[in-house]
């Protein structure tokens, strides 16, 4: 908390100490009552006990003072918050992508980087977008998160003040690897990051082989996953070439997985059903697939197995 | 527990509420036909709000419950309308 | 609250007590389909259009045919709970035998209704259903939930009718304790009135 | 259960029915005998949880993987989750203490449905074994984190239909014993004890069973549609389906922030029957704290969405949850300040229920106001998703709910089994327990504040000091639980026979034999005085002169 290196880390600040404060009074003080009567009231002492009810004077003042107060801490909780809302109209811009379990990030024309490079005093916005599940954004040093929603605009902005590296976290549960989905930041001088951006080489931007749009229109992704989760069919990670037993007519045989293979699955899925799932979930797709489009799906599922 | 008085409603009475319920039914689907785009959600709506606050009162009998049920009912229904409009906090100020 | 007496709480009947803890049973039914309709207010604003094309995919004659069914077995039951204030045994059974063939129409045409639509390969998971557009696959989804769950609820009334008319034949229901047909009553309306609202939201509105 | 050759005598522990043995307890509709069914099943079941609980402790002592691999990890805190929220601090207090002292402190002889009682608390285990068999099935432990959030959820591979039934069942457990509540707290008062005059108690179950019933039907559908979604492939949540994952979270949240009052409020309301039973005068501001457990439900209702500040909801309602969520703070703070001023001037004995009502303020308080630091937005920016807000629950729920549970147990003990613990022992489980406590949560505050994000299996070495300190009061919090269980139930069949009244207290439970009868009053009594009528004073000047 006590490096606060971007321009949104003195609201927050500011509201943590002041919550400390009242915190720290009121925890003190009430247990310091608590502990005081305890020896002063003592029964061993044989004093009677009063046997007064309430009384409405301070039953007033002690719902007005902390209503007073926790107006006061909303409001400042509201002023540090509100900047982090409103980017300027010139902050450089770039996208974070998420995806199980790695973080990339997009500074347009396909430049995409594993870490988080930024130069100094200049304001970025970050754009958020998830490739699967629910991800977080979060720098801790700057007092910035944000949730990476699939389907979701949601984004961020900030300055950075100081020079150096700072830890990401992805800070929403998202599966196996979430504790190790972190990278870092990196804050330069102005023309350290110019030379940088031009030197990194062009990787991303490039659109989605023909197989995974024809795989992702025909609503195969709804039972087959592309990262080796089990859903309603076997996931196509690692499924070409792959060796598994399949029942077919009732009895169990060994087959790999090759481009006969995946053609007779898509057109005639109950022949050779795959052991440990279920025969007639999925339907045929002869008339819906042109032999084209299957040779297609086939190459793309080929690179999931890395061929 | 024969002593508590309970309200008998005549046959005519509820045949009665039939017809008006009927009759709403009617009524909303008579509109629904005519297409009058964004009203007739709000029609529709509120002619099932009529329809279910008449099932409430008379089928239901809330009519000769004791005032605690009424206002049971009606803190519930404001509770879930209440839910409805926070949601709606998110949703319509995004 | 006037009377407590000093017998042992098996022997005691709290009428006012059952029909209080069946009226907070349907709050809780209330708030179980509130939800549904949480989700359908929200995607229904987000997605009108699709809303709208998807709706008349959904035939409004058997809706309302089916609104009718309910709204008349509404009638009978309430009547029954007449008959049986006013000691005419027969009359109540009579009056909620009809409820339940009522209720059976009411089955037997959400039957063919989702035949239909399973014939049409509309059906959750199909692939004519996920190829559709976002909105209109989220209006089936709450199609087949909504309508479902409701129908799982009609089960559950015919069956608490059944069991009523049972009670009423073996003498334990009469016009000095009713409060198993008053409360089978109210439930059996409850499906009634969420009815009432999804038959605009699933077939009406345009 | 005929009362026709009972002698009022009998204790309800003794008590033959028709069946004998365990099969006379299963088959109980006793509330008294319902409560300890609760209890057992809730103490085997926290021995479950918190041995996972603590396993993660220990693995985290160390960065790096060192017995369990990230898979197990990731199902233990998930099941670790779902078993103490679901089976253990919901029902906890309001279905252990509920059933047991409910009827008898408004003087009734039972709950108003007393089989529905016993069939919730058949849903209960049903709910348990699911949760459980969860755990165990062959597709592996559920991993989604309690919460269940969209999409990961419905994709992972594992077991997490069988978690989502579970909680399914077990709010349908909880809304039936909060409407058996509702019924009773309305129809059975015993005669004379006008609204005003109810002991607090009954007051804060009433409260917490709206919430039970207005609030758990949306968490119930909600899961059924994830079950839908993973069965049947309907989309709601899922953007692959065309759901929208952050109206998951509003569902989730419209039942689960409530959720945590449903756990709180039975605590809050155990804590004022103790304060003024140990300080021999009446609780003050009766009315006011009998308001504020109504208006933390109520508000309470309505603050969700301070658990999704960072998911992307609009600015606006960002601001006005975060406004809801200060004012729910009001009332909290009420009742805090009432009992600490119904100690003052009181005539205060030292015994451990007290002890453990102090430290539940105490404990509350730290929660309470880190929950501030969460609540504002500028701070919740910082502190969402980290250690900090596993301290502010764990503070809050073990500190207080947990801490409560303990107080009511201390308290209610000679009560329910006639016989009286060992002070000296309770008092050392205390120590070990309470060091222990704070030395495994407050330093995740600091880690949090400095990054540390939850659910992390692996961390970086800058923050192993904390996590190692943790460890270390793991250990020692679970060696003062041990201790607190073997006194408890060493002393159940050996203790000291406990009088009827051990404390002096004046509400209607202490009026009756311990254990009480199965009948509990041989007959109803009338309530002339408000519940904590100590007397004297000049009988309260002659009676107000009345
Ligand atoms: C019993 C359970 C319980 C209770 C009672 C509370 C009570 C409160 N909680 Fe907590 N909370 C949880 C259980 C609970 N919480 C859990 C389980 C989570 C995490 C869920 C998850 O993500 O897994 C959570 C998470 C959580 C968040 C979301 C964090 C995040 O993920 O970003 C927030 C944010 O606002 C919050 C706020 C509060 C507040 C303001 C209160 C208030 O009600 C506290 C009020 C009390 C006091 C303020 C102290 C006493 C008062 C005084 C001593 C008087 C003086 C007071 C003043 C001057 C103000 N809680
Ligand atoms: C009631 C609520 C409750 C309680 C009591 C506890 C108790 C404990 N919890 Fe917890 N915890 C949660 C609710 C609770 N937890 C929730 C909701 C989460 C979030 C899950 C999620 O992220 O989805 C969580 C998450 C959570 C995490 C974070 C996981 C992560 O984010 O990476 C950790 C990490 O250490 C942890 C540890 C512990 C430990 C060491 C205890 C210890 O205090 C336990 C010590 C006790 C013992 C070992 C038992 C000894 C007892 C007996 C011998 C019998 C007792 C007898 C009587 C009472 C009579 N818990
Ligand atoms: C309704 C769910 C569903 C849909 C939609 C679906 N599948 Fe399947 N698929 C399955 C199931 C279940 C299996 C395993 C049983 C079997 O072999 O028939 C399977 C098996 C397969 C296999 C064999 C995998 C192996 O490991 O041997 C291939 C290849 C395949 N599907 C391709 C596709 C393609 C391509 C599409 C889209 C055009 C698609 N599937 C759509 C459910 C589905
Ligand atoms: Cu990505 Cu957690
Ligand atoms: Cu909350």
């Amino acid at each position: 908390m006590f490096e606060g290196a971007s321009n949104l880390a003195a609201g927050v600040d500011r509201t943590f100490i002041l919550i400390l404060a009242i915190a720290v009074f009121f925890i003190v003080g009430i247990t310091t009552f608590m502990i005081w009567t305890l020896f002063k009231y003592s029964r061993k002492k044989n004093i009677p006990a009063r046997q007064f009810t309430g009384s409405v004077t301070l039953e007033i003042i002690w719902t007005v003072i902390p209503l007073i107060l926790v107006m006061v801490i909303f409001f400042y909780g509201w002023k540090g918050y509100a900047p982090m809302r409103k980017v300027p109209a010139d902050a450089m811009k770039v996208t974070a992508i998420g995806r199980m379990w790695q973080w990339s990030f997009d500074y347009g024309n396909g430049k995409l980087s594993k870490i988080l490079v930024l130069p100094i005093n200049k304001a970025v916005r970050m754009d958020l977008h998830s490739v699967d599940v629910n991800h977080g954004f979060f720098i801790p040093a700057f007092r910035v998160k944000e949730d990476v929603i699939p389907g979701y605009k949601n984004y961020l902005w900030f300055i950075p003040k100081y020079k150096g590296d700072y830890d990401i976290f992805c800070t929403s549960y998202c599966g196996l690897q979430h504790s190790g989905m972190n990278t870092k930041a990196r804050v330069v001088e102005n023309s350290v990051f110019v030379h940088w951006l031009d030197s990194l080489p062009v990787t991303g931007n490039i659109p989605d082989p023909e197989g995974l749009v024809l795989i992702k229109n025909s609503g195969c992704i709804a039972c087959h996953s592309l990262d080796g989760a089990k859903l309603v069919g076997p996931s196509f990670q690692g499924v070409y070439g792959k060796k598994h037993i399949v029942v077919t007519d009732g009895k169990e045989v060994e087959k790999v997985v090759d481009d006969a293979y995946i053609a007779t699955s898509i057109i005639d899925p109950g022949k050779d059903v795959v052991k440990g799932f279920n025969k007639g979930l999925m339907q045929s797709y002869r008339d819906k697939l042109t032999d084209a489009q299957i040779v297609q799906i086939t190459d793309y599922l080929k690179t999931l197995s890395g061929k | 527990m024969s002593t508590e008085k309970h309200h008998i409603s005549t046959y005519m009475s509820h045949g009665a509420v039939l017809v008006i319920l009927l009759s709403l039914t009617a009524l909303s689907v008579g509109m629904a036909e005519l297409h009058l785009g964004a009203i007739s959600v709000a029609v529709a709506l509120l002619v099932a709000s009529v329809k279910g606050t008449t099932v409430l009162t008379y089928f239901m009998h809330l009519k000769y419950e004791s005032l605690f049920t009424k206002i049971m009912v009606a803190a519930v229904f404001l509770m879930y309308a209440l839910v409805i409009i926070f949601l709606f906090f998110d949703y319509l100020f995004r | 609250m006037a009377e407590i007496k000093n017998i042992a709480p098996s022997e005691h009947h709290d009428y006012q007590g059952s029909k209080m803890g069946m009226w907070i049973f349907i709050f809780t039914e209330l708030f179980l389909f509130g939800g549904l309709f949480l989700v359908y207010a929200v995607f229904r604003t987000q997605y009108s259009a699709d809303f709208h094309k998807a709706a008349e995919e959904t035939n409004t004659f058997i809706g309302t045919l089916n609104t009718i069914v309910l709204l008349i077995s509404s009638m009978t039951v309430a009547m029954s709970i007449t008959a049986i204030q006013s000691n005419n045994k027969g009359r109540a059974i009579r009056l909620l035998l009809v409820t339940i063939v009522l209720a059976l129409i009411f089955m037997v045409n959400k039957y063919f209704e989702w035949g239909h639509k399973f014939e049409l390969r509309l059906y959750p998971g199909s692939v004519v259903l996920t190829n559709l557009p976002k909105g209109e696959l989220l209006f089936f989804g709450l199609y087949f939930m909504m309508t479902g769950l409701h129908a799982l609820h009609v089960l559950v009334g015919m069956i608490l009718l059944t069991v009523t008319i049972f009670r009423i034949k073996s003498g334990h229901v009469h016009s000095g304790n009713f409060s198993l047909i008053e409360n089978s009553g109210l439930y059996w309306h409850l499906v009634d009135l969420i009815w009432i609202f999804l038959f605009p939201m699933m077939y009406l509105i345009t | 259960m005929s009362n026709s050759e009972t002698h009022p005598q009998v204790s309800y522990l003794e008590y033959q029915g028709k069946y004998k043995g365990i099969l006379g307890w299963i088959t109980s509709t006793d509330h008294k005998r319902i409560a300890l069914l609760y209890l057992y099943c809730i103490i085997i079941f926290f021995f479950v949880a918190a041995f996972l609980g603590l396993t993660m402790s220990i693995e985290k002592m160390r960065p790096g993987q060192d017995f369990m691999n990230a898979q197990t990890y990731n199902g233990f805190f998930t099941v670790h989750g779902i078993i103490m929220i679901f089976m253990i601090v919901i029902p906890g207090l309001a279905a252990v203490f509920g059933n047991f002292a409910l009827p008898l402190l408004i003087g009734a002889r039972d709950v108003a449905f007393p089989r529905l009682n016993l069939f919730s608390w058949y849903l209960y285990v049903t709910g348990a074994i699911l949760a459980v068999l969860s755990q165990l099935l062959k597709g592996g432990a559920p991993d989604t984190g309690w919460t269940f959030y969209v999409p990961y959820s419905a994709g992972s591979s594992t077991n997490v239909i069988w978690a989502l039934t579970a909680a399914f069942v077990l709010g349908f457990s909880s809304i039936l014993t909060g409407l058996n509540f509702i019924v009773t707290i309305h129809r059975m008062r015993a005669p004379g004890m006008t609204w005003f005059k109810m002991p607090l108690f009954p007051w804060a179950l009433y409260a917490t069973a709206w919430i039970q019933v207005l609030a758990t039907p949306i968490v119930g559908i909600t899961l059924l549609m994830v079950i839908a979604e993973r069965v049947l492939h309907i989309g709601f949540f899922d953007p692959a389906l065309g759901g929208d994952p952050v109206l998951f979270q509003h569902l989730f949240w419209i039942y689960s922030h409530p959720a945590v009052y449903i756990m709180i409020l039975p605590a809050m309301g155990v804590i004022t029957e103790i304060f003024p039973t140990f300080s021999q005068k009446p609780v003050f501001g009766y009315g006011a704290i009998a308001i504020s457990s109504l208006a933390i439900a109520f508000v309470g209702y309505f603050v969700w969405g301070h658990h999704m500040f960072t998911s992307g909801i609009s600015y606006w309602s960002k601001w006005f949850f975060s406004f809801l969520t200060f004012i729910v703070a009001v009332p909290s703070a009420i009742k805090v300040f009432n009992w600490i001023s119904t100690m003052y001037g009181g005539s205060i004995q030292m015994r451990p229920p007290l002890l453990y009502a102090i430290s539940f303020v105490f404990l509350f308080m730290i929660g309470g106001f880190t929950g501030l630091f969460l609540g504002a937005l500028a701070t919740n920016v910082q502190l969402h998703d980290t250690t900090f807000v596993v301290a502010h629950f764990h503070y809050i729920i073990f500190g207080g709910m947990g801490f409560a549970f303990f107080a009511g147990l201390h308290y209610w003990y000679p009560k329910m089994f006639g016989r009286m613990y060992s002070d000296r022992w309770a008092y050392i489980a205390w120590g070990f327990t309470f060091v222990g406590f704070n030395l495994l949560y407050f330093p995740q505050f600091i880690i949090g504040i400095q990054g540390m994000p939850r659910r992390y299996f692996d961390y970086l070495p800058q923050f192993q000091w904390g996590h190692f300190l943790s460890g270390i009061g793991a250990f020692i919090l679970v060696t003062g639980l041990i201790l607190m269980a073997w006194n408890l139930i060493y002393h159940k069949k050996r203790g000291a026979i406990a009088p009827a009244n051990p404390w002096k207290g004046v509400t209607l439970e202490w009026q009756i034999a311990s254990p009480p009868p199965v009948e509990n009053f041989d007959e109803i009594p009338v309530i002339k005085h408000n519940p904590y009528w100590f007397g004297t004073e000049e009988e309260i000047r002659r009676e107000k002169k009345s």
